[in-house]
């Protein structure tokens, strides 16, 4: 069994992430202005953000760009002509949390399944993912409650978990493997099993440091019984029906098509962000809104969280990161609402 | 008030009394004159008249060395004064032409500094001043004001209206004098032409001689040299186109204040004139 | 206040009482929408009560019943500006007025109170915000907790107010109140345009800005039109920064300076910056006050001076 | 966009109808010649041009815009021009606050009998843009690809 | 899908010439939605136009795109050829290839056919945005106001009157007559002005139809064409002209004697005053300023002796409101101040310096001398009269730079009256250029010059008075030296300005003034007696200096122009006019803050909103008060309101054109 867990020195990251950085466009968090945290390609591990609270925006911008091009057009000369964009060269994104990582294999059922997204699975095919232990949760920091594990990244091909002055480097997938022999020098095989043992006391020292873990048992289940609540009445009237929950969050997904044209002759057709919580998000054509009210719209964001991604990929569709809580400007915490569901489950 | 003071080349020569009587009256009405050292010709000759580039360049020199003095500059005679005021103003409107003429004279001239008449530096303590000082009022004189062309023209540097200027006439009445209403208060004198070509000078000269005499005027007050020149001592020559004529005594405005002063005709320089000026001094008393 | 809402809802003059309720976090508050006299317990009120809750009644607009809805000053503004907006009938709003000392910067606040502690109490000096949890008072200097806008805040008590649950608070003449926007305005041309054109690089728009501003009512915004299409969906510098600028031009004359927007902003884009810019102009070209001080001065970009101020001829 | 020679600047012009755009005509009228990279938009009044359509105007890459009007008391609408003076004099500080030069939105009041005044501006903000060079700001490519294939699927 | 027609005019060679029409007619041909490109010569000319009606048929077109002149010129003409093609007439843009483009850019062909193209694109661009529109109606109050009581306004209002409309005279002296009743002699003719001005101001004050309004001014104008409100205040005259029979008694007794206007200066009047013997109303006004009752609460003399107890010293303005359909500009013109810019003159401190109208009173039978021509300071008659023309008059300097077109021949006949009344005397006229364009003008002027009167082509540098006598010093440039005239009297020429008050009342009407204040006509060629705001006219010396004959025949026109806009119950309104989307509206009304026209008012709707009946207010708009301005489309901020003809996404579609 080819060994897979190695040792890497501070230094040894540094160089390795330098080496790195030449040879592939590397993806790291970096602190863009004061207090935002996003995914940006860099040139050397200075830049890079290494502490542990989850970035501002996920790196799902890398996967479903905000704005995204899926084919230009033109008529010059008769008739139409279709041209896709190149697909992205490899790259390594540095830096993810097990959180995004799992919010990554949320993600893969969604654009992989009976239609699969070239776009999106081109660009999961093309990035190497190397997922960072956490060592602190964040302030909202919930995914044990959601069945997360701070410290293994399953999904990741690499994962580094920070063990005294080092760190601890596992191999999870063959390409993780293949990382490691290009760049030799860097890495000790780990023989006596530190790697595996400081995971183990990390999750151990994590498991007490989270504030609030809401109980998310039994939540399920009660929705499915229980679609008419006259608890989303309440919790809508407080939301004002902006982006920032969808746009902050890992694992939305939703987007918007269009199309460009200036003159009618060449144009193109992208896609981009789109939010459940917008008013004119189910607006049909006609007019009608199967969703006219904010009572709808709050109730099936949470609904999609908590209930359908779960019915339809048996996976969590939220992966307790905490971004949503960070950023809504009226306080509307899922944590809270987790509860609040817990206690009108427990009671009826 | 401290003030740059530029004679000019008549005032050193021809026109010494006009110079004496500036300096006297300026004195008194506490007026210090700083003379521009190394002043140079203001252009007013035939300078002018051949190249604008000279003219201004002539000025521009002289005013830059009153703004070196950081003095407003007072130029009593009217040619002096039109030339200086007139490439002030000129230079301000354009630029270029202002750096190109910097470039000339050497010395960088940067319009801080104003140029001010003769009437505006006698104005600018208030005829109030003006009465205060007056220990001699000039009762019985009846002048005619003469202000010339220079002085109020062109419209940019004029020191009152071009055609009914009333400034030469407060500072009369402060100084005691019955100033008369009369026609050709702003009609030329003839300037240089009564040196190159007496013909027309002199009709020009009676014809203003006439329209004081009409006025009833018995002494004409001016302020400009070269008008000076031509009214007094063409005088005798424009006798033959008057009539009527009774002489006609020319003094400089400067040279009445000093009498109403109290200033000697001396120290004023009023026997230098060709029409005597003795019934002046009687009048007055 | 409790005591106000508990009376209010118990003589039927209110159907609703909006106010603020406690957080999930100490230095959060949420907008608590109170029907019942039992709940006015979980009204609350200390210095983390930054929200702008006028914009909330704009939803009770056609329900039968009265409204209750807690201003603070900068709020009072927004509300001048909506019954200006004619988006609320004055007859059917109790305002209840709470002179303001200023409020805590919930980001700054962050660093410092620790997560999961719950507050029993504040109090305000002039000198701190004091904070009494179970682990013990915490104190926060003024000079770095106070959010931005209370430096300058020109109507500590409510404009406008039907009961007033503190006595006034006179308002200190701010000196250089837009004191940032100068230094802005000082800087050359291209690092203007860098630091604008960073900011709005950033830009979700996640339209938080929008739905957050009180003079942000209409029912269908220009932003979300396809025919004609104003602005195109696609997010990049040219778009967002036209959505920017438009959204200025539209709240010119009509933003009160709440600071609600800046707050909202996920990615931090000091749209307060942007829209103080707006307000001084208007300010020192037309000579207005700030917008919804008083009820009887209209925005001035619906008006016109014949002697207003001209670069133009 | 190499700046050469040969790069004209594309300016938009919004004139209202009853003074601004007679002045145009009347420099026509009178064949005053003036650079021809002013477009105009006639519209009824200054006071229709809304700050959105200049802000289109830059996006789709004209570097400058020219928005003229009646004089103010001249406004064949009574206040149309007041109230867009208001506007423009708060829209002009708002784009030069984010970084636009301040020449390339250019409002003048010229009336039907100035055309000569029309022909100057035209002339004079062709001078400053050519000056400044394309406008970056906001700036858009076209969408889509010019029919050659830039580059392979 | 939109089928264009693309029409692109050579105009000759005025756009043919410089633009390369056929390819600017291929490249039209490329633009989305144009199905036909073509060409012609004069597309405005008949064959043109029936070209385009062709091709609507042939081709099925929905929209015209028409490639030539200004809009402003022959934008009705194309739309009246779009409707006889049985199309709607506002599926049309035009593109001005010409004015802005052609004519503009005669030294860069290319970049001319380059822009055109650019035009067209954008014309096409909205006109595959138009919607068709209907002309709404409104109707037409049949009541006219003219405003100014001269003979310009006389003649205007006595036209509409005979025509069986309702007039209304506004007049803001004491009497109707303005300028012309002050004049001795009319030119050419030299018949009695008097003669030819007295009877048509009975004709006016007997008109049943005319109500006039003397001693009264315009305070406030609303509304628009066909329905204007007009507010005028009548002064108060403090005599109650119902009881008063005009016998006079009132003015003889009257102690207070001041200089009256309408004698220019050179007589008297009391303080309650008829301006003069044949004045209409023939019934006094007190002048309030001078009176002594007002001045110092005494005197009362002129109530002690009126036989009818007229005199009604509490008399107070009444402000009238009138509803009118149309409004004619008569106000005349007034004489240019030339004693605050003459000083070579004399600033008018010389008594014998007067002017043209002074003179005219002089010689008039019932002037201050009873026409005997004396000179004001000694009143001796003048053996020399100096005459000096354009004082003011093309003066860039110091007047105004238009000639004033009426003086060359009131001149001319002031020389002749003087030869004729003061045989033996000697007259100079100071001219530059003798201008008599008029029928028999020429005639009259050499009859002048034949009667003795010395022409001296020069301008006059100096009056100044020598003795009591004056010299006139000018200079004769044909014989080309300086001449000195010995004058006993002088009369200035002075130039014709707009009648004071002009600019403001212009701006209360809502009429624009070129840079003199003369009223702007809409079209000088083509419209002349029209302003560009519908329904207000121009009559007279208001607009430019004119002589009596032109001012006539325009106050004639003016009031045939408003007879075709009574002859109809109601007119079309322009159909560009705002619209709400009632669903867009949010009931904020800031588009009524900025409507100048009033025309936007909130009313309720009720629509369900997610299951109930709600009450709504939302903004509408009143398509008879709507001018089409579009300031409310900007205040708007959702783009709720729309303005048709120029909507939100037509402009945007041109500024898209325009930049590709």
């Amino acid at each position: 069994m080819s060994v897979r867990d190695f040792l890497l020195t501070r230094e040894g990251l540094h160089s390795w992430l330098s080496r790195l950085a030449r040879d592939y466009p590397l993806i790291a968090p970096v602190e863009e202005e004061k207090g935002v945290i996003t995914f940006k390609q860099v040139g050397g591990p200075q830049e890079i953000v290494f502490d542990c609270a989850p970035s501002t925006l996920p790196p799902k911008e890398w996967f479903l760009p905000s704005t995204e091009e899926l084919f230009a057009f033109s008529t010059a000369g008769g008739g139409i002509t279709l041209q896709e964009p190149p697909g992205p060269k490899e790259r390594v994104l540095f830096g993810l949390h097990p959180c995004d990582v799992r919010a990554l294999l949320a993600l893969d059922p969604v654009f992989g399944g009976t239609y699969p997204d070239p776009y999106y699975l081109g660009r999961r095919k093309a990035t190497i993912i190397v997922a960072l232990s956490c060592t602190k949760p964040g302030p909202y920091c919930f995914c044990p409650a959601v069945g997360g594990d701070p410290v293994v990244a399953a999904g990741a091909d690499l994962l580094l978990t920070e063990s005294g002055s080092s760190f601890a480097v596992k191999a999870m997938t063959s390409r993780g493997e293949e990382i490691i022999q290009r760049y030799p020098g860097h890495f000790a095989p780990d023989e006596e099993g530190r790697g595996e043992r400081a995971r183990q006391e990390l999750a151990g020292q994590l498991a007490g440091m989270f504030a609030f873990l809401p109980d998310l048992r039994g939540v399920k289940e009660f929705l499915d019984g229980h679609f008419e609540l006259p608890y989303w009445e309440e919790v809508a009237s407080r939301c004002l029906g902006c982006g920032i929950c969808t746009y902050t969050c890992p694992t939305c997904h939703c987007f918007d098509i269009f199309d460009q044209s200036w003159d009618g002759a060449r144009g193109l057709r992208a896609r981009c962000w789109d939010s459940c919580m917008f008013s004119q998000f189910t607006r049909m054509a006609g007019g009608h809104n199967p969703r006219p009210t904010q009572k709808e719209r709050v109730r099936n964001r949470f609904l999609h969280k908590l209930k359908y991604h779960q019915d339809r990929y048996g996976l969590g569709g939220c992966v307790g990161c905490g971004r949503c809580v960070a950023k809504c400007p009226v306080n509307i915490d899922i944590r809270r609402i987790i509860g609040d569901l817990k206690e009108l489950a427990s009671h009826g | 008030m401290r003030l740059a003071y530029y004679p000019g080349c008549s005032l050193e020569t021809s026109a010494r009394e006009y110079n004496h009587s500036v300096q006297l009256v300026g004195r008194l009405m506490g007026v210090e004159f700083h003379e521009i050292p190394d002043w140079s010709c203001c252009g007013a000759s035939a300078g002018h008249t051949t190249s604008r580039l000279l003219a201004l360049a002539l000025a521009a020199r002289n005013l830059a060395l009153a703004e070196e003095m950081g003095l407003d500059v007072v130029a009593p005679c009217a040619a002096c004064y039109q030339r200086l005021a007139l490439a002030r103003h000129e230079l301000a409107a354009n630029p270029s032409l202002w750096e190109r003429v910097n470039g000339i004279t050497g010395r960088p001239f940067n319009g801080t500094i104003r140029v001010k008449s003769i009437v505006e530096m006698l104005l600018s303590a208030g005829t109030e001043k003006i009465k205060s000082l007056v220990v001699r009022p000039l009762r019985g004189l009846k002048v005619a004001a003469y202000y010339g062309c220079l002085l109020v023209r062109p419209r940019a540097i004029q020191i009152d209206d071009a055609e009914n200027p009333q400034v030469m006439e407060k500072i009369l009445r402060a100084a005691g004098a019955e100033v008369v209403d009369w026609t050709h208060k702003t009609e030329c004198c003839g300037a240089s032409l009564a040196v190159s070509n007496e013909e027309v000078a002199i009709p020009i000269i009676s014809r203003i001689l006439k329209a004081a005499l009409a006025a009833g005027a018995n002494c004409i007050a001016c302020a400009c040299p070269l008008c000076h020149f031509n009214l007094d001592i063409r005088q005798a020559k424009a006798k033959r186109f008057l009539a009527n004529y009774r002489p006609l005594p020319v003094l400089y405005l400067t040279q009445l204040l000093g009498l109403a002063m109290g200033q000697g005709e001396r120290e004023l320089g009023l026997e230098a004139h060709f029409v005597e000026t003795r019934s002046i001094l009687k009048m007055v008393g | 206040m409790r005591e106000t809402a508990r009376q209010l809802l118990r003589e039927r003059e209110v159907g609703l009482v909006i106010g603020y309720a406690a957080g999930s976090e100490a230095y959060w508050v949420t907008p608590a929408f109170i029907k019942e006299e039992a709940q006015a317990d979980r009204l609350v009120w200390n210095p983390f009560c930054v929200n702008s809750l006028a914009k909330y009644l704009i939803n009770y607009h056609h329900e039968p019943y009265k409204v209750a809805v807690v201003v603070k000053g900068c709020d009072s503004r927004a509300l001048v500006r909506l019954l200006q907006d004619n988006q609320v009938q004055r007859e059917k709003v109790v305002v209840i007025g709470i002179p303001c000392l200023g409020v805590v910067d919930a980001k700054a606040a962050a660093l410092k109170i620790a997560p999961g502690t719950r507050i029993l109490g504040a109090s305000v000096t002039d000198g701190e915000f004091l904070l009494q949890t179970e682990s013990g008072t915490l104190s926060l200097p003024r000079g770095e907790a106070l959010c931005a806008k209370c430096r300058y805040c020109e109507n500590p008590t409510p404009v406008l107010a039907d009961t007033l649950l503190a006595e006034e608070v006179a308002a200190e003449p701010a000196a250089n109140i837009y004191a940032e926007v100068r230094e802005v305005e000082s800087w050359p041309r291209e690092k203007r345009s860098a630091f604008w054109d960073g900011h709005f690089q950033r830009c979700l728009r996640c339209y938080a800005c929008r739905n957050i501003c009180p003079a942000c009512t209409c029912r269908e915004c220009v932003f979300d039109q396809t025919d004609p299409c104003w602005v195109a969906k696609a997010h990049n510098l040219s778009e967002n920064t036209a959505f920017h600028l438009i959204r200025a031009m539209h709240v010119a004359g009509r933003c009160v300076d709440c600071g609600e927007c800046e707050r909202a902003c996920p990615v931090n884009i000091p749209l307060r910056l942007l829209n103080q810019k707006v307000i001084k102009d208007i300010k020192e070209l037309f000579g207005v006050s700030t917008p919804g001080s008083r009820l009887d001065e209209m925005p001035a970009l619906g008006m016109f001076a014949t002697e207003d101020p001209d670069e133009f001829n | 966009m190499s700046l050469d020679s040969q790069w004209e600047p594309k300016i938009v012009g919004f004139c209202c109808n009853w003074c601004s755009y007679a002045g145009a005509d009347l420099a026509g009228l009178n064949r005053l010649s003036y650079s021809p990279t002013v477009r105009i938009v006639r519209v009824p009044c200054s006071g229709r041009v809304n700050p959105a359509f200049i802000i289109r105007a830059f996006q789709r890459g004209a570097d400058a815009v020219l928005v003229s009007g009646c004089h103010p008391g001249d406004c064949h609408y009574v206040s149309g021009n007041y109230h867009a003076r208001r506007r423009f004099l708060v829209f002009k500080r708002l784009l030069e606050y984010v970084g636009f030069e301040g020449e390339r939105l250019q409002v003048r009041w010229i009336s039907g009998s100035e055309g000569a005044k029309f022909a100057q501006t035209v002339d004079e903000l062709d001078r400053k843009i050519k000056a400044l060079g394309p406008n970056k700001k906001m700036r858009q490519e076209p969408p889509g690809f010019s029919g050659v294939k830039d580059h392979e699927g | 899908m939109k089928r264009i027609g693309v029409f692109v005019c050579w105009c000759g060679t005025n756009i043919g010439g410089v633009v390369d029409v056929p390819q600017v007619a291929k490249a039209a041909s490329s633009f989305p939605g144009v199905v036909l490109a073509t060409d012609y010569k004069y597309m405005c000319s008949e064959p043109g136009q029936e070209l385009i009606v062709q091709a609507i048929r042939e081709h099925r077109l929905t929209r015209v795109v028409v490639a030539a002149c200004t809009p402003r010129l022959h934008e009705n003409t194309f739309r009246k050829t779009l409707e006889r093609a049985g199309l709607n007439p506002y599926l049309l843009e035009i593109a001005n290839i010409r004015e802005q483009c052609a004519w503009a850019h005669q030294k860069q062909p290319g970049r001319a056919t380059e822009k055109a193209i650019s035009l067209v694109r954008r014309a096409v661009a909205k006109a595959s945005r138009l919607e068709p529109l209907f002309a709404s109606t409104i109707p037409v109050t049949r009541k006219a106001l003219v405003i100014g009581g001269g003979i310009a306004g006389m003649q205007a209002a006595l036209d509409i009157a005979d025509a069986g409309h309702q007039v209304i005279l506004v007049e803001r002296e004491p009497t109707i007559g303005g300028k012309m009743a002050m004049l001795d002699k009319t030119f050419p003719t030299l018949d009695c002005s008097a003669c030819i001005c007295t009877p048509k101001m009975v004709a006016v004050a007997q008109h049943p139809s005319i109500t006039l309004y003397t001693y009264a001014e315009v305070e406030k104008v609303e509304g628009y064409v066909g329905n204007f409100e007009v507010t005028i205040r009548q002064k108060a005259r403090s005599v109650d002209h119902t009881k008063c029979t005009g016998c006079g008694t009132c003015w003889e007794k009257c102690p207070t004697r001041v200089p009256s206007e309408f004698e220019q200066g050179l007589g008297t009047r009391k303080a309650i005053y008829v301006s003069f013997p044949q004045a209409v109303p023939n019934k006094p006004v007190i002048d309030r300023r001078h009176c002594r009752y007002f001045a110092a609460g005494k005197c009362r003399v002129c109530e002690k002796v009126c036989p009818t107890g007229a005199i009604d010293y509490q008399q107070g303005d009444q402000l009238i409101k009138e509803k009118v359909g149309a409004i004619v500009m008569a106000t005349g013109y007034d004489l240019f101040e030339w004693e605050k810019v003459y000083g070579e003159y004399g600033y008018g401190r010389y008594p014998n310096v007067i002017t043209s109208l002074q003179f005219e009173r002089l010689i008039n039978a019932s002037g201050p001398t009873g026409g005997k021509i004396l000179r004001p300071s000694d009143g001796k008659e003048p053996q020399s009269v100096v005459f000096v023309k354009c004082v003011g008059s093309r003066d860039p300097a110091k007047g105004k730079e238009y000639c004033s077109r009426i003086c060359c021949m009131y001149t001319a006949k002031h020389a002749h009256q003087v030869l004729e009344k003061l045989p033996g005397a000697r007259v100079y006229v100071f001219y530059m250029d003798v201008r008599t364009a008029g029928k028999a003008y020429e005639e009259f002027y050499l009859r002048t010059l034949q009667d003795g009167a010395h022409y001296i082509r020069g301008r006059v540098s100096k009056i100044y008075p020598e003795g009591d006598r004056l010299i006139v010093r000018g200079v004769d440039t044909l014989l080309g030296r300086q001449v000195e005239v010995g004058a006993d009297l002088v009369v200035l020429a002075t130039a014709v300005v707009p009648s004071r008050g002009a600019a403001e009342l212009a701006r209360l009407v809502g009429i624009s003034c070129d840079q003199n204040d003369f009223y702007t006509e809409a079209h000088p060629k083509l419209r002349p007696v029209e302003a560009n705001t519908a329904g207000i006219f121009l009559a007279g010396a208001c607009q430019g200096p004119k002589d009596i004959p032109d001012t006539v025949a325009q106050a004639s026109a003016a009031a045939a122009k408003v007879c075709a806009l009574f002859s109809r119950e109601e007119m079309a309104a322009e159909p560009t006019v705002a619209q709400v989307n009632q669903f867009l509206c949010y009931g904020c009304l800031e588009c009524q803050k900025v409507c100048p026209y009033r025309a936007i008012e909130p009313v309720t709707v009720s629509e369900n909103a997610a299951g109930k009946k709600i009450e709504r207010t939302v903004a509408s708009v009143n398509s008879g008060l709507c001018q089409g301005c579009g300031a409310c489309t900007v205040a708007c901020k959702p783009g709720a309101i729309n303005l048709k003809g120029f909507s939100n996404e037509q402009v945007l579609a041109e500024v898209d054109a325009l930049c590709l």
